[in-house]
């Protein structure tokens, strides 16, 4: 664990929390089996010594603003994480003057389970380019890293050359065990909807069975929904208790949005996701 | 008297089992281990610490119909679904079966829940003791053994060269295969486990209901319905129906207190709409109003919520927090 | 290629343009393939990917979205949106193992009967050709 | 065959269906089988639910009186899904009834008492029956007291019958809404101001109330500044339901499940567990 950079975050969350700046600081604290982490909300100035930060902090915080959008709060993230809150500001689920961004400049995380952590790091973290926060308002500083740097979507080529029926059994079996508990958009920080459509009653557009056609329509319409918006943090992959692939799912439109629109989300809060926008000369492959 | 079965008589056995009837086992599949049904005994895995979701799901399916509605020419008529055949769900872990005889309070009380009293009458349980603990565990808290017995029709014990077999029920006897010998070999004893401190649970619940402990701890919940769904003793469902081109079918599938929209009501008001009175809602469920309906708290120390929850709420630590907290008139 | 086989093709088509361009082709008494049932929608941008997903799932074989020519859209831009989602949702379905010749996006206006009919008909052939779909 | 499936319920048939107000509709049911009519037994406040085949199923309090004629009533405002094809059923069709389900208001032990009935808009559905029992069986209790409150005139569900009820001797009927129109010459006034302001007494009375749950709320706050104790008020609550057998676990408020041990509760036994609208 970098000491220095968890000296840094608890320094700076004193100081916000005794100046009355914030309400609450988001961080991380040790989970229950003593050796990953957990989110954790500190309140008072004195909970900041539970405030850590170390490879076992996969969580990705910034979802936890949309929840506290009313109050204003502090809230570490790592570089992947912060794109998250551009997507936030730029689809105005929250303020920017009631945010402050405590980002971290990360060594890369590693796979967590409860009571089990990897000693490699997590594969996006492999392929990862950014070093420091694309948004922050402190910078907490740790040790230089280097990483190695990969190519993103060899495992998305790799599915994409594999023959037509193959890639329909392949997605037919990850999504015929799916049990629809929804801890992919329960932390994803870009499913924000008060009611998802797939418990919308009228239109029923999906219904309640836990079953094979209603798992993929949810989980082909989650990918779907976030296309353009994703940011690649890989939390619903993460959190899946079926171990469903997501973010090859999700890595596969984020694939197509760069090579279309030249988008990557959450790096600009400005630029407007690629299917809330459009250009009148594109043709896309379409003929006209 | 126990009994003793050679991991070959097993093997024998289990394939005999597979031919009458439909028989659930661990699978490894895709990392995870899972009861699914079996057509071949190399299926099965016996290495595991406990499955990834519980054999609940053989008693509450994640999705069944209730009934179809049929005869849309003439007068319609409601046929309800049935259950066809008997099964034998093999290596469940001690605690997973008492998972079963909890869910039995509510869906055997009257009147009785047809499909699940029908299954549960036509499944063999065999139990699979625990000769290792995880470290998620804590069965022995809640009223359960790593070798308990009371809840299986069998329940086999490995040992070196094959497995104690301890015939619990006349069920259970009507299962064995002949020819098996008495067992030479004494039960090992069971491993220990660290004890979660549960004695004040249910009074600490009552007590501080209305302590914004809940608020706080549903800070870093995120409502998913993880916990519910790999939990053995969660039985919350939805009942919803499907127009099926004029064949009505109504449907229940899971469903988790911990979901928005839980308890919200047509026209929009929902008693439990907030964070905090969602994630209260499961504690006190399985902390205090079970415990009063049914005698029991609704929790087998499985772990697997411990081990599954993505933001780490841990029943142990919320129960050992709420014994615990002080009382509002001593603060 | 199975003589007998009839692919069932649904075709959401914008009400401004495209369903015209259908009528068009139907009151000038165009001949084309009877495979495509039409669903008249507003606008084809307001046609959602999981109506697609649904006429899959539901053992369609080809999806026909059409709608006005770029610049012509009855609300100005409906078609811009459209053409990208359906640029992005062809390339997931491809993915998918769903396919991506099995969507088919054209741009009709009202005075094209003839378009329609050869677009339809060519889809059709397509579609036919790539045989029924497997495994949905 | 397995045993009976408390899940599949009677088929029925649409008698009648009025227009109440302009959104709710008073729905006559009559079960088809004459076994399962004849076995049909229900007292005020208990609760079936309805389902329309193909959109679901939901509870509604009975609003007829037992035994008055074959048909069961049942006042149903349209809100959502269910209560939307149940308004479209036309005289005739089928739908599913299941029940009676829950506990009912124990009329027999308020005998002698004054009795104070709160309710506003859908609210007075399950509180009719309560009042026309009261009404037949009139010399049993003392002074009965109406407070009705609505939106508009045009929400007072069961205008119909307010002359009735106005004219039984030692009854008071207050009607008050939200919005008045220029014909309306009664209160515009919310429940609770209304409460207060006629101040019944507490004195060997029992108020029952229902009605939305802000209503509700504060309703059972003048209730207890004018003296009433908790177990001096009944209240019958509404819950997203799912069964109907206490299995689904989801009615409960507290350790009191909504379907099995309520809908009709007095104060007493939930007044720790109410949740804050």
């Amino acid at each position: 664990m970098d000491s220095e950079l968890i000296q840094q975050i608890r320094y700076q969350a004193r100081d916000l929390l005794e100046s009355g700046t914030v309400k609450g600081v988001i961080g991380y604290e040790r989970a229950s089996d003593g050796l990953t982490a957990r989110p954790f909300f500190a309140y008072e100035p004195a909970a900041v010594e539970r405030l850590i930060f170390d490879e076992t902090c996969s969580h990705n915080l910034a979802r936890y603003l949309v929840d506290k959008k009313n109050e204003k709060m502090a809230v570490v993230v790592k570089p992947c994480d912060s794109r998250a809150i551009n997507l936030l500001l730029n689809e105005e689920q929250i303020k920017r003057d009631m945010v402050f961004v405590i980002g971290v400049t990360c060594p890369g995380v590693v796979e967590t389970s409860w009571n089990h952590k990897d000693e490699e790091l997590q594969a996006r973290c492999k392929t990862c380019q950014l070093v420091e926060p694309p948004v922050y308002d402190f910078l907490a500083n740790g040790e230089a890293v280097e990483r190695p740097q990969g190519e993103p979507y060899l495992d998305v080529q790799q599915m994409e050359t594999k023959p037509i029926t193959e890639r329909k059994a392949f997605w037919s079996e990850q999504f015929d065990r799916c049990i629809r508990c929804y801890a992919c958009r329960q932390v994803c920080p870009g499913c924000y909807c008060p009611e998802c459509f797939v418990e919308q009653l009228n239109p029923l557009w999906v219904g309640i069975r836990i079953a094979p056609k209603e798992n993929e329509l949810w989980q082909i319409m989650r990918a779907f929904h976030l296309a353009g918006r994703c940011i690649g943090c890989d939390e619903c992959e993460r959190v899946c208790p079926v171990d469903i692939p997501l973010s090859l799912l999700n890595r596969k439109l984020e694939k197509e949005v760069k090579e279309l629109f030249d988008f990557q989300a959450g790096l600009n809060p400005e630029e407007q996701p690629p299917l809330a926008t459009f250009k009148k000369e594109e043709k896309l492959g379409f003929e006209e | 008297m126990n009994l003793f079965i050679s991991r070959d008589e097993l093997i024998r056995w289990l394939d005999q089992l597979l031919r009458e009837r439909i028989l659930a086992a661990p699978v490894q599949v895709q990392g995870l281990t899972l009861f699914q049904p079996i057509s071949k005994v190399e299926e099965v895995t016996l290495d595991f610490g406990n499955t990834t979701l519980s054999p609940k799901e053989w008693f509450l399916p994640p999705t069944e119909t209730l009934f179809s509605m049929q005869g849309n020419d003439g007068h319609p008529q409601l046929v309800p679904s049935t259950i066809e055949k008997d099964a034998v769900i093999f290596g469940l872990r001690p605690c997973d079966a008492k998972g079963i005889a909890l869910m039995d309070g509510p869906f055997l009380r009257e009147p009785g829940d047809a499909l699940y009293q029908e299954r549960r009458a036509r499944t063999s349980l065999i139990g699979l003791s625990c000769r290792q603990v995880q470290p998620e565990c804590f069965c022995t808290s809640v009223g359960s053994a790593p070798n308990d017995s009371s809840h299986v029709d069998i329940l086999l014990t490995e040992i070196e060269n094959g497995y104690i077999v301890q015939v619990i029920t006349e069920k259970g006897k009507a299962l064995l295969p002949e020819g098996l010998t008495e067992s030479k070999e004494e039960l090992p004893a069971p491993p220990e486990l660290q004890a979660v401190p549960t004695k004040e649970v249910t009074q600490a619940v009552r007590e501080f209901f209305d302590n914004p402990y809940w608020e706080q701890l549903a800070d870093r919940c995120l409502h998913c319905n993880i916990c519910a769904y790999v939990c053995p003793t969660c039985y919350c469902f939805d009942v919803r129906d499907y127009p099926n081109k004029g064949n009505p079918e109504r449907v229940r599938s899971w469903d988790s207190c911990q979901s928005t929209g839980f308890t919200r009501i047509a026209g929009g008001y929902d008693p439990r709409a907030a964070k905090g009175a969602r994630l209260r809602q499961r504690f006190s469920h399985k902390l205090l109003y079970f415990p009063e309906e049914f005698q029991d708290i609704a929790c087998v120390g499985c772990g697997r919520c411990v081990k599954s929850c993505p933001v780490n709420i841990d029943i142990r630590e919320v129960m050992s927090d709420l014994q615990q907290l002080e009382a509002k008139s001593g603060s | 290629m199975n003589s007998e086989y009839q692919p069932k093709i649904i075709g959401f088509l914008c009400n401004w343009c495209s369903y015209a361009g259908a009528d068009m082709a139907g009151t000038s008494r165009m001949r084309y393939e009877p495979n495509i049932r039409i669903i008249r929608v507003p606008c084809s941008g307001r046609v959602d990917p999981i109506l697609l997903l649904k006429c899959f799932q539901q053992g369609v074989d080809g999806v026909l979205v059409s709608g006005c020519h770029p610049g012509d859209c009855h609300y100005n831009e409906g078609n811009y949106h459209a053409r990208r989602k359906f640029a992005l949702l062809r390339d997931l379905l491809d993915y998918l193992g769903i396919g991506k010749e099995r969507l088919r996006i054209e741009w009709c206006s009202a005075s094209e009967g003839q378009r329609f009919v050869d677009k339809v008909s060519n889809f059709t052939k397509e579609i036919a050709e790539l045989g029924p779909r497997s495994g949905s | 065959m397995g045993l009976e499936n408390p899940f599949v319920p009677y088929l029925a048939t649409l008698k009648s269906a009025v227009d109440l107000t302009p959104d709710v509709k008073l729905l006559g049911v009559e079960l088809e089988n004459s076994a399962e009519k004849a076995s049909f037994d229900y007292k005020p406040g208990q609760f079936a639910l309805l389902s329309a085949f193909g959109e679901g199923e939901a509870p509604f309090g009975i609003v007829s009186l037992s035994r008055h004629g074959d048909g069961l009533e049942f006042a149903v405002r349209r809100i959502g899904t269910v209560t939307n094809a149940l308004h479209e059923l036309e005289l005739g069709d089928v739908l599913g009834v299941r029940g009676p389900f829950g506990n009912y208001f124990p009329l027999e032990d308020y005998v002698g008492k004054n009795m104070v009935i709160i309710g506003g808009g859908i609210g007075m559905a399950p509180l009719r029956p309560v009042i026309n029992q009261i009404l037949e069986q009139r010399d049993n209790y003392q002074d009965l007291l109406i407070i009705n409150g609505a939106r508009t005139p045009q929400d007072l569900v069961f205008a119909p019958e307010f002359k009735t009820w106005m004219e039984a001797p030692r009854t008071k009927l207050e009607l008050t809404v939200d919005r008045g129109d220029e014909h309306w010459g009664e209160r515009v006034a919310l429940v609770p101001d209304v409460v207060k302001e006629v101040a019944p007494s507490p004195d060997n009375a029992i108020a029952i109330t229902c009605g939305p749950p802000i209503m509700i709320h504060y309703t059972l706050i003048v209730l207890k500044e004018l003296g009433f104790k908790d177990n001096q008020i009944v209240t019958t609550l509404e819950a997203k339901m799912k069964c109907g057998l206490g299995k689904c676990a989801r009615c409960n408020v507290g350790d009191k499940y909504v379907c099995q041990d309520g809908p009709v509760f007095t104060l007493e036994q939930i007044s720790q567990f109410l949740e804050q609208p």
